[in-house]
């Protein structure tokens, strides 16, 4: 028996981080004994009419402690249900899930998109070569600083408030930053260009993705990507991100 | 306290089964659930060969429920066989295998290459709202029921339960049809066709427009339905459709449902299954009942 | 911004109606909302002579939804002309006047008696779930809906919208014979016959047995029928189903309905009505819509 | 416009009297403001799967403080959900709906069963006549006192641990209690029992009925009652408990 079943974590601590962002801190040693960096949680609202379970990336873990970091983007009910969470409130989850990024290459670029920057905070912690970090947003810019205790911080903005003007690919060819492992997460655009990017300049990556789910467990099949190959599972063309993901290696996905 | 059932000469420990594609083959949530404590594992719907399924999004969140596009991706009878089949007779359950197709030929091929295999019935899925051809076409026609009934009856070694579409206007009369080509037993039911728009990029939120809506939100029509065909028909039922707990379980049953699946709800809790079972028990204590049959149908008649 | 729409002649200021029987007569939800912002008040089903409706317990609350079972209990035409004409006209609002009857004599009866009464259009309900006879018999069958349309058609004064059933196969099917029959425009959806079980008393939960589900739970299968029948036939459409906030009434509008009725959540929340009107207005400021018209049916095809 | 609208009332006290039994203090002036006895509030549920209001009747008013206070039963998913309030937490209802008492009579016997104990409270305090209570009770006892302070109180218990063993008529046939006006609140068979004795001995009745409701304002249908003559509103042989009701006279409703 998994001992990702659904349980109850008690929340440490909630904080705003920018607009519509929060940080939340949450007790569950049952997640944080086991948990690595890209894998996610599946969180269970409390509100009856909202059955599924939101996937939110694992931040931080804190393993002594047998607490879990949760950052996420409030968008739509759950997550606004979710920004309400007080300290001691207990709430349902469920992980850790999904396989996590495999820690490879010399030299890394850790490239993360909007709402996708939280995932690789503890990624760039454990991560044990030359880090390189590019953090692109659209407004807003949150943990920039958690970032800069563990390799060079790049940033872009599409507003060109800060950084360099445009994405994480306009930062990287105008910081020129080299390396020979990229891992990434954000939006599909984004890893799509960093895919071709990647294989232009023939350094391996690893990307982070994302798709509406319903199980969390590779029961269902919603949360299917496509795979450049016949899946051993599936045995179709099929990936299913939140089991043999959410990270995949950019040449086994179609984009 | 008895708990077993009987359908088509199958003996099952308890009325609790999974609802077809809700449970994978049972491989996934056996990291959970303890699978020889279920009554069956009903499977994903397999076809004679392996099906990609629909582009994504296949999942949309509503009001008490969900819908799915998963468009019957399976990796097809051959794979079922050599894998499923095998790593499912390792627990002390019984296996219904859920069959889907485009043509009744198909039906017909996944059910004969079934023949000789170490399983315990089969479920026909004549309802699946989210394939073009084949699926709920099927379903919504007496005749075609009647028909593809009986074809499958000629062929079929195991015991053949037909799994019922809601989307129609007389489920007695589908069970009927049903009955009259020979079917050992119902299930329903399966998904009601529905939409939801994404409003702000003024689109539909599944790739596949519509798509079949479960969960708690239709179980009063669950309930309705199971009641209609029990009074319809003689032959045992399966009841689902939202069932998340006991009590919504034990609504089945007493509707005249025999045995009972749980499906969406293993989404929002991977122990539903074993929750539910353990609930009825528990209900029969309360109530003194000794026998899941006093229970089964009984306020099919006032 | 221009948010008034026309159905078969008739202005309305803009789309927000109410839906039959989750309203009264507009007379208990007047202390709540100024009935002269409502695009138009639909009123509960009248029949020829006052009905009684069923016993109770009348309503069942389930996962997301609501059975009610009232069985069209009202208090007749003559009543209705005398009492509830005049009280709509104080309002600055169009008056739909739902009607309902055991046959095609009963409902053309009522359809007589209006036509020289100062309403401004005819709603039919062929589709209400909890009457034995009349109501949802007519709604399901294809050459009756064209049938008691044509002959209503012969006699209202006012512009006629037959309201459909969800309890069919094929939604399109009814739409289409509707209009065959004459039909100025559609509602839909009705309610989906539902049944709830006390498993404590073992009883049904509600008298009748059956009722009619509304309320959110249903709303995927109103949007979907909805984007059907609009795809299907030329016909104005009156969605609902379900409808809570804007966000839901938007989701009809953009597939394909004209105007969008409130119901259920009247009961949850009596300004609901407004909240949605208010709602929309906010989402056209929003999206720079200039024109309501620009976003009816404007995911109809890909 | 009325002012019964659905807004936010605030926890004052929300305490247990007995087993399942609460008593919940709400700062809601716009419900006290003008709040008759016998009259009652629609409490909405926090979760979204639960649509309906609970109809639930106003046990105290402190129009001065603009609080009212609500005494229930824990029965189902609904009133478990109120049991949980606590103090400063919020809560929707609307109200005051109904009716209530009408004020009349020289000589009293308020009666009241079960849960239908708290809504007679109020009507204790402002009867300005001779007043006798009479409570029944299943088993465990609450509020007793509370009645102690507007008149003489007669227990009647189902087991006989307290007071009469047996229902409310027996107490009142044990006691032998005279009145002019019948005041009762209290499941259907007691109702029925009482409106019968009433008749018998020529008393005046009026009785506080329930049904499941709806919209709670007189425009569904859901929740009449039969009445003996036709209904001015509905003109058929049937009034809405939630509009016409909840409190009617014993010979205007059949039950
Ligand atoms: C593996 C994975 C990791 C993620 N990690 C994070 C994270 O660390 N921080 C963060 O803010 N967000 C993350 N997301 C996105 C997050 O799951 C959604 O933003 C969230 O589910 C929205 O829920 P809601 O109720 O607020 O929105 P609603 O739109 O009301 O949700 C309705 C339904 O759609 C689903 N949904 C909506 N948006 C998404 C989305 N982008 N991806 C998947 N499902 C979605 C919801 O889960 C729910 O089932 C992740 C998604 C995945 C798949
Ligand atoms: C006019 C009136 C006054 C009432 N006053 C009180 C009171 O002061 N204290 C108290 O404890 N209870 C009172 N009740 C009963 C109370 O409304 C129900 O116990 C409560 O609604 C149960 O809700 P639930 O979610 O816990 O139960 P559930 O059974 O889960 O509720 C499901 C649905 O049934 C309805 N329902 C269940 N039981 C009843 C019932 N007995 N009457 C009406 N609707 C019901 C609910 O409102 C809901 O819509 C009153 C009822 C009425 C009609
Ligand atoms: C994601 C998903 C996949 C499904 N796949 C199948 C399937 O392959 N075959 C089938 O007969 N039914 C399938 N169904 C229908 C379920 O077995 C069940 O009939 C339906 O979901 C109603 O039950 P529920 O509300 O408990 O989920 C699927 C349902 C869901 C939600
Ligand atoms: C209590 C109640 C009474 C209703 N009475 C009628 C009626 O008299 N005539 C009718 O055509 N529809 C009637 N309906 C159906 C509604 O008009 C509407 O079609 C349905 O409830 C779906 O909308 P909703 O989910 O927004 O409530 C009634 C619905 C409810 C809940
Ligand atoms: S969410 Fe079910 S397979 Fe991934
Ligand atoms: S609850 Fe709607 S009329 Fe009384």
């Amino acid at each position: 028996m998994t001992s990702t079943v659904r349980k109850k974590g008690i929340v440490i601590q909630n904080t705003k981080l920018a607009k519509d962002i929060y940080s939340l801190w949450l007790e569950a040693p049952f997640i944080a004994d086991s948990a690595r960096p890209g894998q996610f949680v599946s969180l269970y609202c409390k509100d009856g009419s909202r059955l599924l379970p939101r996937p939110i990336s694992i931040c931080e873990i804190n393993k002594e402690k047998g607490r879990i970091r949760l950052v996420f983007r409030v968008v739509g009910k759950g997550t606004e249900e979710f920004s309400y969470l007080q300290e001691k409130d207990t709430l349902d989850l469920m992980g850790p899930l999904g396989n996590g990024f495999n820690l490879e290459g010399k030299k890394a670029l850790i490239i993360g998109g909007g709402i996708g920057i939280p995932p690789l905070l503890e990624l760039a912690k454990k991560l044990n070569c030359e880090k390189q970090v590019v953090l692109g947003f659209r407004d807003d810019i949150y943990m920039e600083e958690e970032f800069e205790a563990f390799g060079k911080v790049y940033i872009s903005t599409e507003d060109g408030s800060k950084g360099v003007k445009g994405n994480v690919l306009d930062a990287i060819r105008y910081h020129q930053l080299e390396a020979d492992i990229i891992y990434a997460c954000g939006p599909k655009p984004m890893l799509k260009g960093i895919k071709d990017y990647a294989i232009e300049h023939g350094i391996k990556a690893q990307l982070s993705l994302e798709e509406r789910m319903a199980c969390g467990v590779g029961a269902c099949l919603g949360c299917v990507c496509q795979s450049r190959e016949t899946d051993m599972h599936t045995h179709v063309k099929n990936k299913r991100i939140c089991k043999d993901g959410p990270v995949f290696y950019a040449e086994e996905v179609e984009l | 306290m008895n708990t077993s059932v009987n359908i088509a000469g199958i003996t099952f420990q308890n009325p609790v089964t999974t609802a077809s594609g809700t449970f994978g083959s049972g491989m996934e949530y056996s990291d959970y659930v303890d699978l020889s404590r279920l009554g069956a594992v009903t499977t994903k719907g397999v076809a004679s060969v392996p099906w990609p399924g629909n582009p994504t999004p296949r999942i949309a969140e509503t009001h008490g429920g969900m819908l799915n596009a998963i468009g019957l991706q399976n990796p097809g009878v051959e794979v079922f066989i050599k894998r499923d089949i095998p790593f499912l007779r390792q627990f002390d359950t019984k296996i219904i295998v859920n069959i889907v197709g485009r043509t009744i030929e198909d039906y017909c091929e996944v059910v004969d290459r079934l023949a000789d295999c170490d399983v315990d019935m089969l479920e026909i899925n004549i309802s699946c709202p989210n394939v073009k051809e084949g699926g709920i076409a099927f379903g919504q026609d007496p005749r075609l029921v009647e028909e593809i009934t009986s074809k499958i009856k000629v062929r079929a070694k195991q015991p053949v339960i037909m799994k019922l579409s809601p989307n129609v206007a007389d489920i007695a009369e589908m069970a009927r049809a049903a009955q009259a080509g020979g079917a050992d037993a119902l299930s329903l039911i399966n998904t009601l066709t529905g939409m939801k728009i994404d409003i702000n990029r003024r689109t539909f939120a599944l790739a596949n427009k519509t798509g079949g809506l479960s969960g708690p939100a239709i179980k009063p029509i669950a309930v309705r339905m199971v009641y209609q065909v029990a009074n319809a028909v003689d032959l045992p039922i399966i009841g689902m459709g939202g069932i998340t707990t006991a009590e919504d379980a034990l609504e089945f049953i007493m509707a005249g449902a025999t045995m009972i699946a749980v499906g969406t709800a293993n989404f929002i809790n991977p122990t539903a299954t074993i929750e539910v079972l353990e609930g009825i028990k528990h209900f029969m204590i309360q109530q003194g009942v000794h026998d899941i049959h006093e229970l089964i149908g009984c306020i099919k008649e006032k």
